[in-house]
């Protein structure tokens, strides 16, 4: 089996999907010809050509906005918004019709659209390129969104969400795209939308995480073994719908837990996930569950980037105040 | 070449059937006689639609409610463009297209009397449900036009906006995007001069709203909006050059808002009494009612007929949606997605039980 | 003193501030000869003239970035959104600049700007008119967001807001825009920002909640009271900054909390409040922190609109399950 | 009047200097000796910035760097019209107008290089730092113009954008909005036909960028973007405009971009050298040293001249910029408000301490 980046797994996917279906297309600014800024499109206009490849004008509104039409006449599109922090602009198209058409047209219509998101920090990238914005979208009612952590994830969990008959928000984290590889089947398989994943079993502390923070914490869960404490690693892989479920199940079992996220921490998905364990599990609870999460700031620039993101020290901080409380 | 002009652009004003009912023949669009008796019994209908809907919301028996009154011409002479194949997206103000479409006349009471059923659009029609947000259709209606044209299927998308709409992005980027891919598309703006109690040059220091065109590459024309045959003309026209490839069109329908902005403003605070009384006499109807008149078409006997089958089918439809059983509150989360989420399905059954027992009608009412 | 609707205390706010600073101006849809569709800045224009009470094209996304820059260069506006439902389209305007122009320029720009935004359900309004869309705001770096709950706070609220240096989300609960009155002193008083108060005082249980949701909250302690259970009730105010130390407080005392909002529960502001009360008081809670809220779906049209809101006897069943846990 | 043309718009192109140098001396702008001089030099100081600042890149001493090659004329022509007490809003590709508004060289580096102090525009200087969301700064540079409209300051503003730009949505709603109010601002569309791999065509079906304006309702005009005194001529019409209290123009500055996106971007990718070639001869600097030749401006010690001093400019640039020390991490907290809110006082309190103790830098590597 080839060892593919998480790139290159996506890339498969769209690939193989647009082979199966041909109601699949993709849509976004430089999509095409440049194979997209961080190449996931690429090669892909020389096989499908420009009507299932399209370069689109500057517009992030109009590229969802498209979207949700094709989508709504039968299409499945895959938009691409370029980086996170340029997502804001479709914000009303994504919330007033992606997310509500199926309900306000009592099912009449409805908008299988996924909307490629790469996201977050760690890659220097210059300002505004390292927004870790979940959080928006999985408030906003209507809305899928999916996280994938490693190159074999993203393939069978994209793979789902292009086939799921809802808007998806599939963010794509910026910081793995390239750092791993994995054995990636060229077979297809789906993985659940709405299903976490446990990384790691463990019996004292259960990390829960999405995304490129699953290195940090499956690093600081190696770190705290060394010294003894057992930590049970959750992926949520989807964070809108979530699955409440596995994560109380967890916590039931080690009665500890710390949530690792980028995105600010006020109002960031942590505090959901906080919010749900405190109202399932609290008499579980040993401890108060810590958020180790970027700061209520804007990302800074790549010079002081390194302080803003969640590291495994910072993990273990927490999990050692958490399992000492 | 230090100093030269490379392109122009021009706005061409069309109006066939002028406010006395003088019609320019050879202008006129070829409508047998029967269509022509069609626009009229529409234009009718739209207005006695409009005199109910806004007699209901004074009677505490519909919601916020928005006039069409004045702009029957724009709304029915470009819909009769359309064939049932075509797509159709209102803003908020055009019942008088979506019933030419055949939406069903309750559902757009329903919709105004706060029932999202009545924009379940049926099978088999078209169009798209009433559009809020201002403008926000307009990228999605450029949507269904690209994924036509990608499937290839022969038809055509009309998307409705008023002046002011033409301030948003969302309309920039639209439009733009449609020129660009040359979408089977057309734009209808009923540039009825107000949005709510901002007049026309507050929402742009263009001349015309359809010289806006020319900034996305495709032809824009100004059309009497009052005015039914050049409507109709100038979408059948737009309609034709979209499904033969060539490109969307703007058609901006000069017209005037009559009423109030909804039912909830006061038209009165900010506009004089005198420009609504010019306006009146600029009437879509009473001026093909003379064009009839004169080509034997229109007849006392007839106009009551048409009024009173009109009058009918609004009474009709009063009645379908007054009898309507309320909306199921499970519809609430049942819509949402495909499938009811752990979370929702564990809101929902949490809603449905009150005090431990299944909510009943009689708990219902502490609620709100 | 004369007893005044919040419509009437927020114009009386604006009318003197604009008295007393040429710098202050109004911009927005409608705000001008129509007074706004909610009439709160009426008889403005007539007084102030065009150049103070700019009726606007309708961009919502020009309106909030147009205000952006004249706050910039030293003026102090007050940019209306009509309704909640629309200011997505001005999320990037607020996100990228509003938030970030005194962070990223290192102080040498900064953004006093009051964005107003009539919000949230209940008055039988059309579609997409009742959104609460508070959490997108809180979650957004470098903005605040005042929610006043009667007219005497919208007055001392709206002050200190519109003379804060940093940009604030003035969200004004439509729902009690006419419904209650209360005496509002002509004289200037502000309402500092970031302090939360204590509506009722109470021993058992500990209400938080803000904005129109005060009135069915007080209206369950009234009807708890009855029955021998003492709310305190404490109205926050002010959602970014939040008052974490009073909510801290207050459930020290009571070790029983109840959250109440309109907007949906995933990732709502109550989220972050539970996830506060686990960080800093979790040994004082003797049950676990319930949320009444709107759900995770889209609000729905006036017909169902009032299975969505919280009631009183919504919040009377969760305080019912958290006393007797 | 049944069809009649009842508005009509052209478009004219302005070039003044030819690639040959030749020069139209009636549309030339009556600039002195100096002037043309400073011209020169600006333009050569942006072109050796820029080669450093790709070479530094490529070095692994600066981050991502979005090169100005081939439109150093439009550049600063255009920012050369403006006086001190003018707003200036760059887009991200403007580091040649940056410094003929005398924003310090080194700024730019630190801001490539990923360190928020290169946006602390110094005090005086009324420039907008640069703007990364494309088209975003467009509406508050309207709002600047109108600030000083209603303040009556006798200035004006010039905001940047690319030919990409013009798609979005703030584009359309900054120029409407400053149409509206006829906002003293002058937009500078550098069209270097490219945004990333997107070439204009797909951008706009519209033939130019110019046009935009008339949807606007104010002139917009395409000049040659390689000849500086085109840009020029036509910027200082344009702000005399403005400050005469005739509203906004559109300038679009017709120009290639010679180099890659960014310095992370490779545009061989997606377009042919032929293009490149053919438009390397068209060179702003080349043409205009050939025209201050035949005008006795230009010789070989006065160029070896300008280039040393630029080269020395920018040198010291870079060691005022790599000798800075790095900025404090407590700048992440301290400038999201006026004063730290509770929450970031206890994060940048937390932040600082570690393991009980005070952050200290041999701590800090084990962090990112
Ligand atoms: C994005 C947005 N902003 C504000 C509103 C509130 N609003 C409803 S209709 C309207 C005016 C619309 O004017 P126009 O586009 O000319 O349509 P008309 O009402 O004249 O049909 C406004 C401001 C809205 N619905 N959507
Ligand atoms: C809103 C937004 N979308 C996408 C991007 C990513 N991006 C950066 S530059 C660029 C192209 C800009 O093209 P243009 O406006 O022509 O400017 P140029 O790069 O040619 O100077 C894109 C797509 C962005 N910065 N902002
Ligand atoms: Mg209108
Ligand atoms: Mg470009």
């Amino acid at each position: 089996m080839a060892k593919l980046t998480m790139v290159e797994a996506i890339n498969l996917a769209l690939r193989q999907e647009m082979e199966k279906d041909p109601r699949v297309l993709l849509l976004g600014e430089d999509v095409g010809r440049n194979g997209g800024v961080f190449r996931v499109t690429q090669g892909l206009l020389d096989t499908f050509g420009e009507t299932r490849v399209m370069d689109t004008p500057l517009s992030e509104s109009a590229i969802v906005g498209v979207a949700i039409g094709m989508a709504v006449y039968g299409l499945r599109p895959v938009a691409e918004i370029q980086f996170e922090g340029f997502v804001y602009a479709a914000m009303e198209q994504l919330a007033d019709h992606a997310g509500r058409i199926r309900t306000r047209s009592r099912g009449r219509y409805h908008c299988p659209l996924v909307v490629r998101l790469p996201y977050g920090g760690g890659i220097r990238a210059p300002e505004h390129h390292s927004d870790s914005n979940e959080a928006y979208f999985v408030h906003t009612p209507g809305i899928k969104v999916v996280v994938p952590s490693t190159p074999y994830e993203s393939k069978g969990l994209f793979v789902a969400a292009l086939r799921d008959p809802d808007p998806v928000i599939f963010m794509e984290p910026k910081k793995i795209y390239r750092s791993l590889r994995e054995e990636v089947p060229e077979e297809e398989y789906l993985i659940p939308l709405g299903e976490s994943r446990i990384v790691l079993e463990g019996t004292d502390i259960t990390l829960i995480t999405w995304g490129a923070m699953l290195q940090p914490t499956l690093q600081a869960a190696m770190l705290m073994e060394k010294s003894g404490t057992s930590a049970e690693v959750l992926d949520l892989r989807t964070l809108s719908p979530l699955d409440t479920e596995s994560m109380i199940e967890s916590v039931k079992k080690t009665h500890r837990a710390v949530v690792v996220h980028e995105a600010p921490a006020t109002c960031g998905v942590g505090a959901e996930i906080v919010a749900r364990i405190n109202e399932k599990a609290l008499v579980h609870l040993e401890a108060p569950v810590e958020r180790v999460t970027g700061f209520d700031t804007v990302m800074p620039l790549p010079k002081l980037e390194k302080y803003y993101l969640p590291s495994a020290e910072r993990v273990v901080d927490a999990v050692n105040r958490v399992i000492s409380f | 070449m230090p100093k030269m002009v490379i392109e122009t652009c021009s706005v061409e004003w069309l109006q066939i059937l002028d406010e006395d009912g003088i019609c320019d023949e050879e202008l006129r669009p070829p409508l047998s006689n029967e269509e022509i008796k069609k626009l009229f019994e529409s234009m009718v209908l739209a207005r006695t639609f409009d005199e109910k809907a806004f007699k209901l919301q004074r009677e505490g028996r519909l919601g916020t409610y928005a006039s069409i009154y004045g702009q029957e011409a724009a709304q029915v002479g470009s819909a009769f463009a359309l064939r049932p194949a075509d797509w159709m997206f209102p803003a908020f103000r055009e019942p008088g297209a979506s019933f030419v479409r055949g939406l069903p006349i309750h559902m757009i009471l329903q919709y105004w009397a706060g029932d999202e059923r009545g924009s379940q659009i049926p099978e088999g029609l078209n169009d798209f449900p009433i559009t809020i947000p201002v403008a926000t259709q307009i990228p999605i209606a450029v949507g269904v036009a690209l994924a036509a044209k990608v499937k290839g299927d022969p038809i055509a998308v009309m998307a409705y906006m008023g002046d002011g709409a033409t301030s948003k992005g969302d309309f920039h980027e639209g439009l733009n995007f449609a020129g660009v891919f040359s979408a089977p598309v057309v734009f209808v703006c009923q540039n009825n001069q107000w949005a709510i109690s901002v007049p026309l040059k507050r929402q742009t220091a263009a001349k015309t709203l359809a010289q806006k065109a020319f900034a996305y590459g495709f032809p824009g024309i100004r059309v009497d909006g009052n005015d039914v045959f050049a409507v109709y003309r100038a979408a059948s026209e737009a309609l034709n050059r979209a499904k033969a490839g060539k490109g969307p069109t703007l058609i901006e329908c000069l017209t005037y808002r009559l009423g109030d902005h909804t039912t909830a403003d006061d038209a009165s605070r900010y506009r004089s009494r005198e420009e609504v009384e010019q306006w009146k006499t600029k009437d879509p109807i009473r001026r093909l009612k003379k064009y009839m008149e004169k080509r034997n078409l229109w007849s006392e006997a007839y106009d009551q007929a048409v009024r009173s089958n009109a009058k009918e089918k609004v009474e009709r439809a009063v009645r379908v949606e007054e009898s309507l059983p309320p909306p199921d509150p499970r519809d609430i989360f049942g819509f949402t997605f495909e499938e009811l989420t752990a979370e929702l399905k564990e809101q929902m059954e949490n809603f449905l039980k009150v005090d431990g027992k299944e909510r009943s009608e009689s708990k219902d009412v502490l609620y709100g």
